[in-house]
């Protein structure tokens, strides 16, 4: 089971909250200080990627993510709804092609320089993103 | 932390002055200034990170927008930055090399200064 | 539908995210600094009522926080899975029947002190506590 | 914020400092400090609660509980406290009925003196 999972509707504000539970929970699991910031700007990204999918698709529809510490890291999974169809970015940058909303390239590239480890699972019922971090701990006893 | 933006003209320049976290919630707030400043004939803009403490791809991508809009005025938008924490996510995305980044205000007029 | 749900295992550690978001929450959608320790406080004894009453009675099953900024108030409900057996405290204080594990009496009492409006849905699946206190704004649009 | 514990003996009082926060997570170490020191002979038991940032239900219930022993003995627990977000979790459960509270340590230690 995992160990706490927040539920949002696709607001941008609630990016906010998710960044904030994960890096609390990060730093309560033990992840090293020099990584709560990666750890926020990473949980962050893929939160806003799934806001902005929920927006285009289905913005009645939450977004879910789970973060457990219960395995020796800190696992994070954010769940979307929205059918993939992403269009991934294998080509070097181009300005013209980047439109000056939300950018699905930069914030891949952004967590995947940042997450110790992440898988990406596209399915057209919606896209998983799962990250981790090395962890020193699991749930500590009092 | 919230956004805090202010800008001020300085020869040609036009210097933003961007406090607290760009992400997902306030980008639109930037992108809506440096809209108005390019609408408003200010086509050479330096926007200065150095108090931005969060910075997203969301920021990434209105900075990019903001490029675009001046480039077509052949104009220009530079960023004042020596944060690690802010320059690693230029470096990750490879918007090093799309953007110029100063160590200061001082030092990105100067180098104005010689380009024109 | 609840604008955030938080759900999670019957473990302490927890209640501390559940303030932390709370706190975050509440601020953002405007409730008045002021108020803001008599939320933290109050969520939290709820949180704690309900992980004490799993550990008792259902230690695998994960405990919901739900959390509106919809109505023009701040509203909270924590959702608890264990069967309500509660002795309601009517009688004054009395120091020897009291034990020293966590006391269902002072936290209710705790609550209903803080919270601006409370109501407490006891019920054989479980007890629901609903509390709400006034909110200057919604999500504010950036 | 977590909870931070120490404890010195001043004449016959034991005094417990107390920083940080003593709720569900971390009461049970307070109750193990005070069942702890109950057990090594120590009945006249002050709690300086003055660098308490949260204060929850477990953490009362660990007080009383502590009071409950020492009462056994004919000792005696008592706290000090000046914080009003504090002394309002006493007030609102009636704790403040059940527990000498003071301004200070020394304070206590006054009113300590002059009842033995
Ligand atoms: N009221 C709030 N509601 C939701 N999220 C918030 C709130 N305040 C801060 N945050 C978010 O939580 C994250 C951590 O904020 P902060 O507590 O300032 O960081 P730190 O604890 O590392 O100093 C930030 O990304 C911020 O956007
Ligand atoms: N790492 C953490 N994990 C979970 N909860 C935390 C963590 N750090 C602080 N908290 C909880 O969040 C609440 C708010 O903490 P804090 O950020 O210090 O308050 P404030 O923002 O009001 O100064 C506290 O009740 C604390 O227990």
């Amino acid at each position: 089971m995992a160990t706490v999972e927040l539920t949002f509707s696709a607001l941008p504000a609630h990016v906010r909250t998710a960044r904030l539970v994960a890096t609390a929970i990060a730093r309560r699991t033990g992840v090293e200080e020099s990584l709560l910031d990666e750890v926020r700007l990473a949980v962050g990204e893929a939160c806003s990627r799934a806001v902005e999918a929920h927006r285009a698709h289905c913005p009645g529809e939450p977004i879910r993510i789970e973060l457990r510490d219960d395995s020796g890291r800190f696992e994070v999974t954010v769940s979307d709804q929205a059918p993939s169809d992403e269009i991934h970015q294998e080509q070097p940058l181009d300005l013209g092609m980047l439109s000056d909303s939300f950018m699905t390239g930069f914030g891949l590239a952004v967590i995947s320089g940042l997450a110790d480890d992440v898988e990406v699972f596209p399915s057209p019922k919606g896209t998983d993103i799962r990250m981790s971090w090395p962890a020193s701990n699991g749930i500590p006893t009092p | 932390m919230d956004l805090k933006l202010d800008h001020h003209n300085e020869d040609r320049l036009t210097i933003v002055e961007v406090e607290g976290e760009i992400d997902v919630y306030t980008a639109p707030r930037l992108r809506e200034l440096l809209i108005d400043l390019v609408n408003k004939g200010n086509f050479h803009l330096l926007v200065n990170m150095e108090k931005v403490d969060f910075l997203d791809s969301t920021g990434l991508g209105v900075l990019v927008g903001g490029l675009k809009r001046v480039r077509a005025h052949d104009g220009s938008l530079e960023l004042v930055c020596t944060q690690e924490r802010i320059l690693k996510i230029f470096r990750i995305t490879g918007l090093t090399k799309v953007f110029g980044i100063y160590a200061s205000v001082d030092e990105a007029k100067e180098a104005h200064g010689k380009d024109k």
